[in-house]
């Protein structure tokens, strides 16, 4: 059986494999990005880019677990104005890039659109899990009608395909994605990370200085299938999966439940950027020996 | 992932190295090598790097109180909880049968982990740099060693009057080292790694960059894609030289590309 | 230091220990709930039961990985007629047996809460994880307004107490749960499992015949832990805390997350019955070593 | 938790045994014991309990085509995909020189696992029941295991005409015997225990339950409080006589208890 053919498209976006970086994992400096791509990735999200910049919260800011991590950075990032020279580079260096955006009102996130846009992204992702200031400690993603207004705003400002990125912390992530839909998403990126906490026994406190945290990693791989599986069957938009891919075949199940690409991140701490060259190694060898020859097959199968 | 779990351990000792050093030493099996670092937790402060300044059983980390996290711990009595992460990065490698190691102020934290070993198998040169002789530490660990030890201090109180590059010239126009290790401030570093490049030796450097998680996800310690917590905090220098940020540039806590 | 004392309390209701099995695990028949309580539990929460008998989802119900399982059982149970007899049994052998009620409707609730009542059940717990049938597909315990309305009218129909258990796939639990404490609830429960779903890519297809599930164990003791934190902040009521526990320690975390009682799940399946014993000891020994002569020391005590 | 995760297997042969009697065999290294059983999920079908037949690396198990999955598990071809969970349960004990295993309908399936190895070690009378000789079988593996093999049919067509209680009755009476270990129809058990009992032999007995989790969780297997998946499936004689369900009582699928 030939090479089976790893590329695929999200919406008019092609990559050369399905394999994106996540947002906030090496995603701050150039360098890194250019690097994650060398080594494999077809494509690499940026760290959320917000209007100003936040040196985000003090450590410990992460917490490893036997089968994921809780991690409470901040939103750590250099604010839009400078984040300009970064998106200009990867682009320069041919990285297809992703600029991952967050505010805390329809307004301010079709401001960074609009800067990231100009600087040349491929796409904009909307991180829609950060406090919403008006509303009341909930995620500016938590409803769907706080996300369709994102959304509709930030497609009335730039023409640049919109990735909406879903928080797996609600009842109803379908219900959501619909909302994207309606309001002009090209999009589905499924899934952030999950609100949790770690406790010293010991020391009688939280671990992270910012007491909660959100789970990435292993531990989260079946919460992010079902939402994936979900959204898929409810919208019809390209999803984008993501949480606890570590391997080959964790990329085929998601692809299988409904995503048309994935991204990756925790499992970067585990073998460095290097993850992406192997995990595309795997996902090959899983297609040819399953007698996959495209990503297209393999594309919700396991909906029946 | 699972060498790199949270794990708490108390202060055994906290020894003064000299008026404004202080070293802390905690129980740890866990084997580490010269240059690697842990991430210290102390609870309800902060949680930073440091170089293991002890790597066997009893270990030791050695710091200068410049700030909140590091004048905090200088307070700490024995009995106190740690949090200890890692042991992380990669480490100094005896590659020649003659090492010229260099120490500049806490820098010499790390490099006395690759002095003690590597003088019983090799001729070893440890030069010591600091501002002033309070701020220097470990004269008699080099000394122990074996290593032929070189001091510079940048106000004269104690050997040579002036910076330790100073000395590292003078070792290397006199021949005979294979090769150079180093820690220190970034512009001792460099300083060290173009003397190395100009009489063609070769040279590993540990260099430090503000860290969040130490296990190569966040991209706070990169340095030209390099992740001085993973790929780090020793490199070569030909890569350091020839790097857009080495000496220039470095990530602040918010992401900004700043100057060192 | 003397022997520290495990007992406690939720409300009126004192156990001897912090640990209470957890519904649906064990608790279908008298038979082993009795020796669930022998074996060093508190007490315990029986299966959910229902109006109507139901046999639950066909094979594979579970599905087991490294760090914990998904299940999808059906709400298998008895139905509420036939469901008397084993209440009887288990409070005639002394268990303290808090019963737990699933239903779509606040009046089916409140109509199982009093046949517990009559059946002399210690306490009922509403499983507020069950699809809505006069929603959309959301959990009848998904929003504020439908866990007032259910405890409300459960409130109005039985004079013992009631244990309100959260779903943890939501944005804001402690809403859910002041929406209970004002509608009086007499003690919260939180985390049912969370939802999740494997598939195997090499059969191209969902593990579970249900195909999307409840995750529990290991993996989700950071989401409970969160849970109970994030409630225990917001609201005056006990709190039990539920969600990966396998050690004393992690009763340790939920206590000093806020919880004044725990209950314990998919640690049975590592251990039979006798986790029990094996977590209490673990308890008790915790205790004395850390200096702690009563479980209120321990009570919230990593809120700070 | 580990030993009992879903694995995927592909069917190796499927073997006729007799008219009605089918055994499937795969490839699994984990070790297993006479009377243990594992979860057998037929893709798209249903996940059901099964005693293996066979215990080596070269596994088996043997089934009675009589519902919805176990008709389809009859009809599988070479290389089908098969989700295998467990080993699980307890196991046979040989706790004297002399045996009699006795075996009833399926029942047969799982007493072979123990008559093999047993029978090298102790002398064993194995006796096998079952309505018809049609769905008698593996009565060769019993002759070429050394042990001494009783026959019994309801309806006369091969050994005994009766039932299989009445060969164990005369195997007791003739005396001999050390212990009984027996698996079948939960009458037909429940028959063989109170012959133990009454002849004073100490017995173990593998009862079957309807089954879920298969991993002591979800309380569908229980038999007085005992988990027929994890306690069981082998049960002490005189536990099983004592309690209040063996040969009485088991859980619907929907939790009631219902009458054996
Ligand atoms: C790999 C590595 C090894 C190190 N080993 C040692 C050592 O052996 N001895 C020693 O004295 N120091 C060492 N440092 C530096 C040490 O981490 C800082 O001195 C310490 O964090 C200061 O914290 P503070 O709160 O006391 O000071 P602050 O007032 O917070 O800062 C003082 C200085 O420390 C830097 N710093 C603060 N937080 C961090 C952080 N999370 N990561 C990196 N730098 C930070 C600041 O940029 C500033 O330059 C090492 C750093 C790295 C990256
Ligand atoms: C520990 C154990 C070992 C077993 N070993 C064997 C064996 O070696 N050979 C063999 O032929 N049979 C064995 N059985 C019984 C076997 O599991 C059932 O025959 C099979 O499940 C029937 O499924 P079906 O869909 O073909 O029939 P159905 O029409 O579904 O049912 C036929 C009979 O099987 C029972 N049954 C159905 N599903 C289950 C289930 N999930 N758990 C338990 N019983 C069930 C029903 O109660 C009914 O009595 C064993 C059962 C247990 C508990
Ligand atoms: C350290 C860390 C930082 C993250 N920062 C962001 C972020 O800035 N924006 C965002 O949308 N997601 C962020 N995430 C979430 C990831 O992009 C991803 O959705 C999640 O981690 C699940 O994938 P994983 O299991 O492969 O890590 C972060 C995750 C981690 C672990
Ligand atoms: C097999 C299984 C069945 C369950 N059935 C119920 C149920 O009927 N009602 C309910 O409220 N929770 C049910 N749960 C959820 C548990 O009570 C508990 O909330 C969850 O499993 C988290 O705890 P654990 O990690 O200790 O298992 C079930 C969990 C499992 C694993
Ligand atoms: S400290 Fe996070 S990548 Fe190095
Ligand atoms: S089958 Fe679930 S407890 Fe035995």
């Amino acid at each position: 059986m030939s090479v089976p053919d790893t590329g695929t498209a999200v919406g008019t976006l092609k990559f050369r494999n399905p394999l994106l970086l996540a947002s906030g994992i090496l995603g701050e400096s150039a360098a890194s990005m250019v690097r994650v791509y060398n080594s494999g990735a077809a494509g690499v999200v940026t760290k959320s880019i917000g209007s100003e910049s936040r040196p985000g919260y003090r450590n410990p800011t992460v917490f490893e677990f036997g089968s994921g991590m809780l991690n409470a950075m901040g939103l750590p990032n250099p604010g839009i104005v400078d984040f300009g020279e970064v998106v200009r580079k990867t682009r320069a260096s041919g990285v297809p890039t992703i600029a991952s955006i967050f505010g805390s009102s329809p307004a301010e996130f079709a401001a960074l659109a609009a800067s990231m846009q100009e600087y040349g992204a491929d796409a904009v992702e909307l991180n829609l899990s950060c406090p919403h200031v008006e509303g009341f400690g909930a995620e500016i993603g938590s409803t769907p009608a706080m996300v369709g207004e994102v959304v509709k705003t930030v497609r009335d400002s730039v023409s640049l395909p919109i990735w909406a990125k879903m928080t797996p912390n609600v009842s109803d992530v379908a219900a959501l994605a619909g909302a994207a839909e309606d309001a002009g998403a090209d999009a589905i990126v499924a899934i952030n990370t999950v609100k949790g906490m770690a406790i010293s026994a010991k020391l009688r406190m939280p671990v992270l200085s910012h007491s909660v945290g959100g789970m990435s990693g292993r531990a989260v791989k079946y919460v992010g299938l079902r939402s994936v599986y979900e959204i898929s069957g409810r919208c019809g938009l390209p999803v984008v999966g993501v949480g606890g891919i570590s391997c080959g075949e964790d990329v085929a199940e998601y692809l299988m439940a409904g995503a048309s690409a994935v991204q990756v991140g925790t499992a970067v701490s585990e073998g460095g950027p290097g993850v992406f060259g192997r995990i595309a190694g795997e996902l090959s060898s899983f297609m040819s020996s399953e007698g996959f020859s495209s990503i297209r097959e393999m594309v919700g199968i396991a909906r029946r | 992932m699972h060498a790199d779990r949270l794990r708490l351990v108390e202060v055994e000792e906290v020894v003064r190295e000299s008026p404004s050093i202080y070293t802390i030493r905690y129980r740890d099996d866990r084997p580490a090598l010269p240059g690697q670092f842990v991430m210290v937790w102390l609870p309800g402060v902060n949680e930073v790097p440091m170089s293991l300044s002890y790597t066997g059983e009893d270990k030791g980390f050695t710091f200068r109180p410049v700030g909140e996290t590091t004048k905090a711990l200088a307070a700490l009595e024995p009995g106190a909880p740690l949090g200890i992460r890692g042991i992380f990065g990669n480490s100094f490698k005896l590659t020649t049968g003659s090492a010229l190691i260099v120490g500049g102020g806490t820098g010499i934290a790390s490099i006395i982990a690759a002095v003690e070993p590597f003088s019983s198998k090799a001729r070893v040169h440890a030069a010591l740099g600091a501002r002033t002789a309070d701020e220097l530490f470990f004269e008699k660990r080099v000394e122990e060693s074996g290593a032929v030890l070189h001091v510079a201090t940048d106000d004269g109180s104690r050997g040579h009057h002036g910076l330790v590059t100073d000395v590292v010239r003078k070792l290397l126009e006199s021949g005979g080292i294979g090769q150079v290790i180093a820690c220190g401030p970034e512009r001792m570093l460099r300083g060290t790694a173009v003397l190395g490049r100009e009489f063609g030796i070769p040279g590993q450097y540990s260099v430090e960059r503000f860290m969040k998680c130490g296990i190569g996800i966040c991209d706070a310690c990169s340095l030209d894609g390099r992740l001085v917590c993973n790929d780090g905090p020793v490199f070569d220098g030909d890569f350091l030289l020839d790097s857009e940020d080495f000496g220039r540039y470095r990530l602040a806590p918010d992401g900004r590309r700043v100057t060192v």
